[in-house]
């Protein structure tokens, strides 16, 4: 029964192979291979809420010899969001990718991508994170080349390269772990990890490797020209997805391995970088001329309130108060990634119609493509942070816990990146609502509208009204420094 | 009858969101269908709310709560004061919905904006009945986000820039409200919407806290309530075609400030705890600036939904008026005025909005003789304006005097009954004319654009009806105010109940 | 049953207007007035009715005073139905005057037989604001008239609305009857006197008057200066707390004032050069002593029980009389009036005058009595003023404008009613006569002799008053529009103020204000001005 | 003492060195030198892996770290040699500060080495590892980790060397091929390849109990084949169409099917029955060195094959035959 | 004394590349260049490797010296040639 | 002991070196070049850590880590010329 844990990653992995052995095929195979996981992803989603975590200790070797995968809130929420993304991408790849040349290989890579990030999400080993952590870095460099312009390649190459950095700066934060305490597995780290140079040091050369992978603010320059060069599906889950992973870890060491040993002071470092990306990547994105490229900079902007967390989170004691704004983190971090896969796949659908996304052409848009502009509008809702979407909860959550610590500095933050948020957002509907000859004659829906509006439908009605559930799956960990 | 209190307050809010999410996805030419789902919805939704105000006025209990996170419940509450609220915007819903089916005739989109405009109503049916702070936070944000493409949704330029003004001030006045709320809900643990208030039973709280939560509070709502320096986007919003407008001003968007005010001042922190910390005063002085304000302003407007949008502005904070005099009598004053106002207020535009329909008339400079064009529309405006200059038995004088009465009792007249009559002086000064030129003034030039030449009646009977309706129902309202049922008996239970402890 | 009978007077006129554009016969207006006729002949005194459910309950009752003020009212609206011109009848015609007529008619009979001072005040308000309709008539001259008519009423709506609101929170109840239970906050009462003060046009208050008895149409000046200016009088007598011991201050005030309502309308009455004019400022001068009277009753409660009746009937007896002088000026005026006409005006005007043998002179010997001898210097001037007044009028009525009117002017229902006008209510005491009552007449008829003596040397007066370029004519009606300089003085404050508050272009062609440039309007505001201070001042 | 330091010796020059090439390496602006001292840094490491008794990791090195890289390193200077070299100038203050800041980082991971190695050194898996290894079914401990005890890593190990192939094909067409080797070199290469991939076979054997496995067993062999390629041979000895793609995935396939195989008797994943973990693991490493071989020489072709068809180039030849 | 005898050998076979190296930092063209490395490589090597073997002892490992020996003489020779004659090609062109 | 720190401060001054050098080049193959000198230091840092003495077996753990990270590296340095090599054609067309 354990061995459940191993299919969200075996399954994709599966099909990547299948897909490259009968490239005709691939196309099929890849919404299969997608869907396949999905399943897989339910059934542990549901172990884990009925009965705790779970953990698979690979080869039958104890962890920490072995590795073992583990299954707890934290992370089937992250596969939850990744298997429902991914295959509503896929839906969407499958129309988007119908003629291209490479679509074989995309369907391999794909498959490829979500087996890393699987097998990051369940990962319970150090090093075995590291391994998922390059794997996920090199399908998400290729995807993103695949659209092979110029300008996608030169930044998939900075992306890449700048992910080599920042794995090995983890690996090196791993090395330093190794010799301090002798182990790999998380768990025993939990136990484990004490404050002390060898923690600190570790942690913040690991953060750091972390850091530049989930573009927080001074290291984000890679994000937008790679995030908004990629083809369309594949910018969708980078944006929704890749970063996250990063921020998954950081999460999972901040809160879980080194409780404890984090220090407000570095906690409130990365809360200030945090700040200062959503205020600059709010701007930026309003003063964007393209619609991925504002798309990208807003990630990095909803990446800066992921961070903004970190102080409140390490000014509270382990409690409700800390599962509140934990929950809230991971509840905002859904509702970004579902938002923004789906405004990704609109602008594809946009630039696909009239072959550009020049925001400042737009016009017409909302007239001959209802249901992209309606995607668009409800995925800008949940970016926003208004009502019904779950990152109203969150922000709510936020507020509340930044009140109940005393961390009035981060008001200001929230509320000028909520404004900046509506105005970029708003500055985009206004274009698509304004009369133009629109983007081409189709008014019909398509079928690649439909996984979109149905992520944004997510993002603003689902984790909106169902968002309780986060908050009853986060406290669930399965390492010593969470919520035992 | 457990599960109907339940799903009733539900219902209420999907009687309209069905009917606008099947909307959005109808195809332009349905317009049978559309109509139809329109109607039902409306009719629907009338029906709920008649066994809801029945429930409610027999006290019984209309609840659905739904956990939504830790802290956070999303509580739907049938009390008398949501039962005021929604009745006035179901009621006038129907009629907008019929005007907009008439006006926007021919018009591209139309799925669209029905789509938005159900919405619309729903989000402000679910303020209604909110029955906590963060519920209706909910709401309000939702209600901009509904009315953002209504007010844009012509297109142009001007309805593109006065939409972008709209969110400007809306989505910031949101935030400010939502950041107050969450500051009191972090310091209560949760604030349910309870009559007589919830934060006196906090003593520990520090008092200087609850008057910035306060501040924060009122400039959230100000802004929909358009309270004199957050007022801006009102006059700008006037862009948007005559339904929006008139659904704007009369019953969605500014009473929902007006609405948020008063649920923040008596059912959150309770009147006599307000007035003990101080706030109300400043609050009063705030609406009596915004009165007279407005009221001056909208005596330079030549353009007739201008001058109407300024008078809202002068309005509304009747409201406010009401809510911040201490005193039960003020306090019915200004929840009648809610939905007196809205009666009278909706008649205004409707009527506006025909003239610019019919003749192309949208500067009060060009309504001569326009009584005799369109007797129909000229009369509902004329009652419209009458009732909002104060003069019995049209329903405004009701809430004048129980506004005035309150003043009184509450000692305040020095400076209450002042601004009173200085608004109804001004109203009359700004209306007054607008009915001498429509009424005793020959036409001088051929109207700016006359669709209605040749016709056998002055306008189609979707575009008439409704403006002659409200009108009647503004002097009804006016007419038997003490009669069962009538808003002023439910403002009066309502205050009863408010006060009761 | 009996009670619903009063609601007749103001629904059948009301139920009339809505159907106005239908009704192309002056018999239909006609016909409006005679609920109340009917009810004011033939109804119960004492009976009422209470309809809670309708505004904040409704209270009708019908009392001598009332009945009196009903019947007598419902013959002038009856008479002056029938003169309104056919071609104002018309379907097409401009103006709403049938309309407007029938509600001021409702609304009329509605304060009259109000029992609740909510009720007066729906009455009051529907009857002042729908006399705009009246007052309008087709000259620039007259348009003007009826909007600083309607500023003037709409202040005083406002005043009385004030007024109630405090007269409701300090006693509790809006019934007459309950009035007297407590003492009246003394705001209330400043505000009762400014609000009827206006109606009655108390000196200070009665700009809009000369202007709208000038300018109006003939039919709007009868009902105006009858039954609608009577209305103010009977809020004084219905608000007023006469039977309670009062400040001093206020009843001398209204003393004071009407005295000089009086003296500032016999002076400048006796200089108008329009007959009209003469007609409006003797009105002012009535009302004056009216307004004396009513001050001289607060001050003394004990007198005020014999008194009031008094003034009532006095009040009746000018509520004929104006309006019936004004529409024989309209049937003299006309292409070829007949030769009995001159001696009925004179008629008229001697019972105006109080002449002996008349209802007039009748009623003023009631009121000598009545007041038991005190103000015998009031009376006397007030019957001086009366003399020279009707004098100037009927010397007027030499230089006859010819008016264009065309229609029939239904003389025999004017002839009708003369004898009612000049003897009723006092027929049984008018043919009593007492030697003192000729002094008055005598001085009175002395002044207007050495009026005409002197017109030379009063003409050289109204010469010199003009200064600046500015016809500050004495004579002029407009004497009160350019009072000095004061309002130019306000606009140069105002100005500035209203461009500050204005940032957006002022556009002229909205001709938002409504009166604001009217100068009298300034003068109001004024008044207005000094009365909120003192009030204030007083109510802190 | 004096012994210590003596022994100590060879350390320090080797560490010296190490620090010197990389630096000379990094420094160095002429770009086909920093390349050799990389190559030669590689080198070098693997001495001194050996020296710190990783015999595997010196196999590896040598033939992957130095050799592979060192090979695709060299390659890629020829495209560098036509591309425009923008260097942009970096301000003397950010040079300071990166000093500074790699400076600082340097101490503090050395003091934090320093601690845990020499301060309180701590019981690491060493022990566990060694003592668990008769039940992996190799006596090699370093393939017992690789392929039993964190088979896992291994296999994601594959997989990200797959990815990398995958884009290295989706990137571009195959760089060109060399011309026919000379007769010596032909020569050469008729000696050395059946020699190499008889090496590989001997390293993939001898992994399970000595020093080698499926990665210095696939090394040599991509070696074999970047020999073929240099001397002339485009395909470097790969197989075309289908047959390289069944070769590519041959590693992870087999390695997932076994470990999913494995479970088919209740067994966790990757979780051999004892008695046959030796020979999984052989099949296993068999197919990985295939694989593994394959995606080396294709990452070292530096393209698609012309023998790689899209998807598109299907649909393209099924409608010509129709 | 085979101990002796192989450090002897070793030690030697260390000189040749010491100098084989000095010839290759020190000599002036590609060619000579070449010579001194190949020639002191081949035969460092193969003294170094007749060293090693003697003290490891075992025949098998002297086997494999061996064969390191005579691959590294074919490599290094193969290359020789073909680093000159490219260097022969460059110079023609 | 100490030789085995030797190495590994040996790998952490590796490291910074190629992190310093990664930041401060800014074209594509001398960062390549200095990434892998950054991980040549990583994996220092691991071999020496699973140094136990001659006397004692050696960790394989770390070993086995490194084998790992050595061929990953491998595949992102194979991964990064084929893009800079498209780059570069890129260039030239």
């Amino acid at each position: 029964m354990n061995n459940l844990l191993i299919w969200p990653v075996a399954l994709p992995l599966l099909t990547a192979l299948l897909a490259l052995l009968w490239p005709r095929r691939s196309n099929w195979i890849g919404v299969a291979g997608t869907g396949l996981p999905l399943l897989a992803v339910l059934l542990v989603s549901w172990q884990v809420a009925a009965s705790g975590p779970l953990e698979l200790a690979l080869g039958g070797w104890a962890p920490g010899l072995g590795i073992a995968l583990r299954a707890d809130g934290l992370s089937v929420l992250m596969l939850l969001m990744s298997a429902l993304v991914t295959m509503a991408v896929a839906v969407y790849a499958s129309v988007y990718f119908a003629h291209a040349e490479r679509r074989g290989e995309f369907w391999v890579l794909w498959l490829l991508l979500i087996t890393a990030l699987h097998a990051l999400f369940l990962s319970g080993d150090l090093f075995n994170l590291y391994v998922t952590l390059e794997l996920l870095g090199l399908t998400a460099v290729v995807l993103a080349c695949l659209g092979g312009s110029r300008e996608s390649l030169q930044a998939a190459l900075r992306y890449l390269v700048l992910g080599l950095l920042g794995s090995l700066t983890f690996l090196i934060g791993v090395a330093l772990i190794y010799a301090g305490y002798g182990t790999l597995d998380m768990a025993a780290l939990g136990d484990a990890i004490v404050a002390g140079p060898t923690a600190w040091v570790a942690l913040s050369l690991m953060t750091g490797g972390l850091l530049i992978k989930s573009a927080l603010f001074p290291l984000h320059f890679w994000l937008p020209p790679a995030h908004a060069n990629a083809p369309a599906p594949v910018s969708a889950v980078l944006s929704a997805l890749v970063v996250k992973a990063a921020l998954y870890l950081i999460l999972r060491l901040w809160l879980e391995l080194f409780d404890g040993v984090v220090t407000q002071a570095a906690a409130v470092i990365v809360g200030v970088l945090g700040a200062i990306a959503v205020v600059w990547g709010s701007w930026a994105a309003l003063q964007a001329e393209r619609l991925k490229l504002m798309a990208a900079y807003s990630t990095v902007a909803q990446l800066g309130y992921l961070f903004m967390f970190m102080p409140l989170l390490a000014a509270l004691p382990e409690g409700a108060g800390r599962e509140l704004a934990l929950g809230a983190l991971v509840l905002l971090a859904l509702t970004h990634g579902f938002a923004k896969s789906a405004f990704f796949l609109a602008a594809g659908i946009i630039m696909q119609r009239a072959g550009h996304d020049r925001i400042a052409e737009l016009g017409g848009t909302a007239r001959s493509l209802p249901v992209t502009a309606f995607t668009i509008a409800l995925a800008g809702v949940a970016l926003i942070g208004l009502p019904p979407s779950g990152s109203f909860l969150a922000k709510w959550q936020m507020l509340s816990t930044l009140f109940v610590t005393g961390q009035w500095v981060w008001l200001p933050v929230i509320a000028v990146g909520t404004l900046l948020a509506g105005a970029y957002i708003f500055r985009l509907l206004g274009h698509a609502f304004a009369p133009g000859e629109g983007v081409g004659p189709s008014l019909s829906v398509g079928r690649e509208e439909i996984p979109a509006v149905l992520l944004a439908l997510i993002a603003t009605l689902l984790l909106g009204f169902w968002a309780s559930a986060v908050w009853e799956l986060v406290p669930i960990s399965a390492y010593a420094g969470g919520g035992a | 009858m457990m599960t109907m209190s339940v799903w009733l307050p539900v219902g209420i809010l999907l009687s309209s969101f069905i009917p606008g999410v099947l909307i959005f996805f109808q195809p332009e030419e349905r317009h049978r269908l559309r109509t139809l789902l329109n109607l039902l919805g409306a009719l629907v939704k009338l029906l709920l709310v008649g066994v809801l105000i029945w429930g409610v006025f027999h006290e019984q209990v209309f609840e659905t709560r739904w956990f939504l996170a830790p802290g956070l419940e999303f509580v739907l509450h049938a009390d008398a004061l949501s039962v005021l609220f929604v009745s006035l915007s179901t009621l006038l819903w129907l009629v907008t919905t019929i005007y907009a089916i008439g006006y926007l005739e021919q018009t591209p989109h139309r799925s669209r904006f029905f789509g938005f405009f159900s919405l619309c109503v729903t989000a402000t049916v679910g303020l209604a009945l909110a029955g906590n702070l963060f519920t209706f936070v909910v709401f309000y944000e939702l209600l901009t986000l509904a009315t953002y493409p209504l007010i844009a949704h012509k297109g142009s330029p001007e309805a593109l820039r006065g939409a972008r003004i709209y969110l400007r001030y809306t989505l910031f006045g949101g935030l400010l409200l939502m950041i107050g709320a969450v500051w009191l809900h972090t310091l209560t643990g949760g604030v349910e919407f309870v009559q007589g208030g919830v934060l006196d039973q906090f003593a520990e709280l520090d008092r200087d806290l609850l008057r910035w939560i306060f501040l924060l509070l009122i400039l959230g709502l100000g802004v929909k309530a358009a309270l004199v320096p957050l007022h801006g986007w009102l006059p700008q919003a006037m862009v948007a075609p005559a339904p929006v407008s008139a659904l704007l001003h009369a019953v969605a968007v500014v009473k929902a400030g007006a609405f948020g005010i008063v649920r923040v001042i008596y059912d959150v922190y309770g009147v006599e705890f307000a007035a003990e910390l101080g706030v109300l005063s400043l609050l009063g002085a705030v609406a009596a600036i915004t009165i007279i304000y407005g009221s001056v302003k909208a005596l330079s407007q030549d353009h007739l939904k201008k001058r109407l949008a300024y008078s809202t502005v002068s309005q509304v904070s009747y409201i406010v008026l009401g809510a911040a005099i201490l005193g039960p009598l003020a306090t019915i004053g200004g929840l009648v005025h809610l939905v007196h106002q809205g009666v009278m207020k909706i008649t205004l535009f409707f009527a506006a909005g025909n003239y610019a329909e019919a003749l192309g008339i949208h500067r009060v400079s060009e309504m001569d003789g326009v009584g005799r064009r369109m007797p129909g529309t000229s009369l509902a405006f004329s009652i419209g304006a009458l009732g909002m200059i104060g003069i019995p038995p049209v329903a405004g004088f009701i809430s004048k005097w129980y506004l005035g009465l309150g003043a009184v009792e509450a000692g305040a007249a020095v400076w209450v009954l002042p601004v009173l009559i200085a608004s109804s002086l001004l109203n009359a000064a700004y209306f007054l004319p607008i009915l001498y030129r429509a009424w005793f003034k020959s036409p001088a030039t051929p109207w700016p654009a006359d669709k209605t030449a040749g016709c056998a009646r002055e306008l189609p009977d979707p575009l008439l009806w409704p403006p002659v309706t409200t009108a009647a129902l503004a002097l009804l309202i006016g007419l038997f105010a003490a009669a069962p049922y009538s808003p002023l008996e439910w403002a009066e239970l309502i205050a009863g109940r408010e006060y009761r402890q | 049953m009996n009670g619903l009978i009063l609601l007749l007077p103001p629904l059948v006129p009301i139920l009339m207007a809505l159907f106005a554009h239908r009704l192309e016969r002056r018999w239909w207006l006609f016909s409006a007035a005679l609920p109340a006729l009917f009810i004011g002949l033939l109804a119960e005194e004492g009976s009422g009715i209470t309809i809670p459910w309708v505004l904040l309950g409704m209270h009708f009752a019908l009392d001598s005073t009332g009945r009196l003020f009903l019947l007598f009212g419902a013959l002038i609206w009856m008479l002056a139905a029938l003169f309104i011109p056919s071609r104002d009848l018309a379907p097409g015609a401009t103006g709403y005057i049938k309309q407007t007529f029938l509600l001021a008619l409702a609304g009329n009979g509605l304060l009259i037989l109000a029992a609740d001072m909510l009720t007066f005040y729906v009455g009051f308000a529907l009857m002042g604001l729908s006399a705009y309709g009246l007052v309008w008539g087709r000259s620039q001259r007259a348009r003007r008239a009826a909007r600083v008519y309607l500023v003037f009423t709409l202040v005083g709506e406002l005043a009385l609305f004030a007024a109630l609101l405090f007269l409701m929170v300090s006693g509790g109840s809006l019934l007459f009857e309950d009035l007297t239970a407590e003492p009246m906050p003394a705001i209330a009462l400043a505000l009762l006197l400014l609000g009827f003060g206006i109606k009655v046009a108390l000196p200070g208050l009665h700009l809009w008057l000369p202007r709208a008895y000038t300018l109006a149409p003939m039919y709007g000046v009868a009902v105006l200066s009858g039954p609608m200016m009577k209305a103010g009088l009977l809020g004084w007598l219905r608000f007023l707390p006469f039977g309670t011991p009062l400040e001093p201050a206020w009843g001398n005030g209204l003393l004071l004032l009407g005295v000089a309502g009086v003296v500032l309308g016999m002076l400048i009455g006796v200089v108008q050069r329009q007959p009209r004019a003469v007609l409006a400022y003797s009105s002012i001068a009535k009302m004056g002593l009216f307004s004396a009277l009513i001050g001289f009753s607060l001050n003394h409660p004990q007198l005020a029980g014999g008194l009031l009746p008094v003034i009532v009937l006095l009040a009746l007896h000018h509520l004929l009389v104006k309006p019936m002088l004004f529409m024989g000026l309209a049937l003299w005026q006309r292409n070829h009036p007949g030769f009995w006409l001159l001696p009925a005006l004179l008629l008229l005007a001697l019972s105006l005058a109080a002449f002996p043998l008349t209802g007039g002179g009748a009623a003023k010997s009631a009121l000598s009595t009545a007041l038991g001898g005190q103000l015998a210097g009031l009376l006397l001037l007030s019957g001086i003023a009366g003399v020279a007044l009707m004098g100037r009028f009927l010397w007027l009525l030499k230089g006859r404008v010819i008016s264009v009117q065309q229609d029939p002017i239904p003389a025999p229902g004017w002839l009708l009613l003369l004898p009612v006008a000049v003897w009723t209510p006092f027929s049984w005491q008018a043919f009593i006569f007492e030697w003192k009552t000729l002094l008055p007449l005598v001085a009175g008829t002395a002044l207007f002799f050495l009026g005409l003596v002197c017109r030379r040397w009063l003409d050289s007066l109204r010469l010199a008053m003009r200064h600046k370029g500015q016809h500050l004519n004495l004579g002029a009606v407009q004497i009160h529009a350019d009072m000095p300089d004061a309002s130019s003085t306000l606009r140069q404050i105002w100005l500035p103020l209203k461009q500050a508050a204005q940032p957006l272009r002022f556009d002229p062609a909205s001709n938002a204000s409504l009166a604001l440039r009217d100068p009298a309007v300034w003068w109001l505001l004024l008044m207005l001005a000094l009365l909120g201070t003192l009030s204030l001042s007083l109510f802190i | 003492m004096m012994s210590q330091s003596l022994t100590m010796l060879p350390d320090l020059v080797l560490a010296a060195m190490l620090i010197g090439l990389a630096w000379a390496a990094l420094s160095s602006d002429d770009l086909r030198r920093g390349v050799v001292l990389f190559i030669a840094f590689g080198l070098l490491l693997a001495i001194v892996w050996a020296r710190l008794h990783a015999p595997d990791l010196a196999l590896a090195e040598a033939a992957i770290g130095a050799g592979l890289s060192g090979a695709l390193l060299l390659v890629a200077l020829r495209d560098e040699a036509g591309g425009k070299e923008t260097a942009g100038r970096v301000s003397q203050v950010s040079r300071w500060m990166v000093d500074l800041f790699a400076l600082i980082m340097a101490c503090l991971i050395g003091w934090v080495l320093w601690l845990t190695m020499y301060a309180e050194p701590a019981e690491r898996l060493a022990q566990l590892a060694n003592s668990m290894l008769e039940h992996s079914g190799v006596s090699n401990p370093v393939t017992a980790v690789l392929l039993n005890y964190r088979a896992y890593d291994t296999l994601l190990e594959l997989v990200v060397v797959l990815t990398a192939v995958l884009g290295v094909l989706v990137v571009g067409r195959e760089r060109r091929g060399y011309r026919q080797a000379g007769p010596v070199f032909c020569g050469l290469v008729h000696w050395l390849v059946p020699l190499l991939i008889v090496t590989a076979g001997y390293l993939l054997w001898v992994g399970a109990h000595a020093p080698g496995g499926a990665f210095q067993a696939g090394a040599t062999l991509a070696a074999a084949g970047i020999v073929l390629r240099l001397a002339g041979n485009d395909a470097a000895g790969l197989l075309d169409g289908m047959l390289l793609r069944w070769s590519l995935v041959a590693g992870i396939g087999l390695f997932l099917l076994v470990g999913l195989g494995v479970t088919i008797n209740g067994g966790l994943f990757l979780q051999y029955p004892e008695a046959w973990s030796g020979s999984l693991i052989l099949v296993i490493e068999s197919a990985a060195t295939a694989s593994i071989a394959a995606a080396l020489v294709l990452a070292y072709r530096g393209g698609r094959p012309d023998g790689w068809l899209s998807v598109a180039d299907y649909d393209n030849n099924r409608e010509v035959s129709r | 004394m085979i101990d002796l005898l192989a450090l002897i050998l070793v030690f030697s076979g260390i000189a040749f590349f010491f100098f084989g190296a000095i010839g290759l930092l020190r000599l002036p063209d590609l060619h000579s260049r070449l010579h001194a490395l190949t020639k002191a490589d081949n035969l460092g090597l193969g003294l170094v490797i007749v060293g090693v073997a003697l003290l490891h002892g075992s025949p098998l490992a002297a086997l494999k010296l061996l064969l390191i020996w005579l691959l590294v003489l074919l490599g290094s020779a193969a290359s020789a040639h073909l680093i000159s004659q490219y260097a022969l090609r460059r110079r023609r062109q | 002991m100490t030789q085995v720190l030797l190495y590994a401060l040996t790998g952490a001054v590796l490291f910074m070196l190629g992190v310093r050098a990664a930041l401060l080049r800014d074209t594509v193959l001398p960062r390549l070049l200095a990434l892998n000198v950054s991980g040549a230091g990583v994996f220092l840092i691991f071999v020496s850590l699973a140094y136990r003495g001659d006397s004692l077996p050696t960790d394989p753990v770390p070993h086995a880590l490194v084998l790992t990270g050595l061929v990953v590296a491998v595949s992102a340095t194979a991964l990064a010329l084929a893009l800079n090599r498209r780059l570069r054609e890129m260039d030239n067309e």
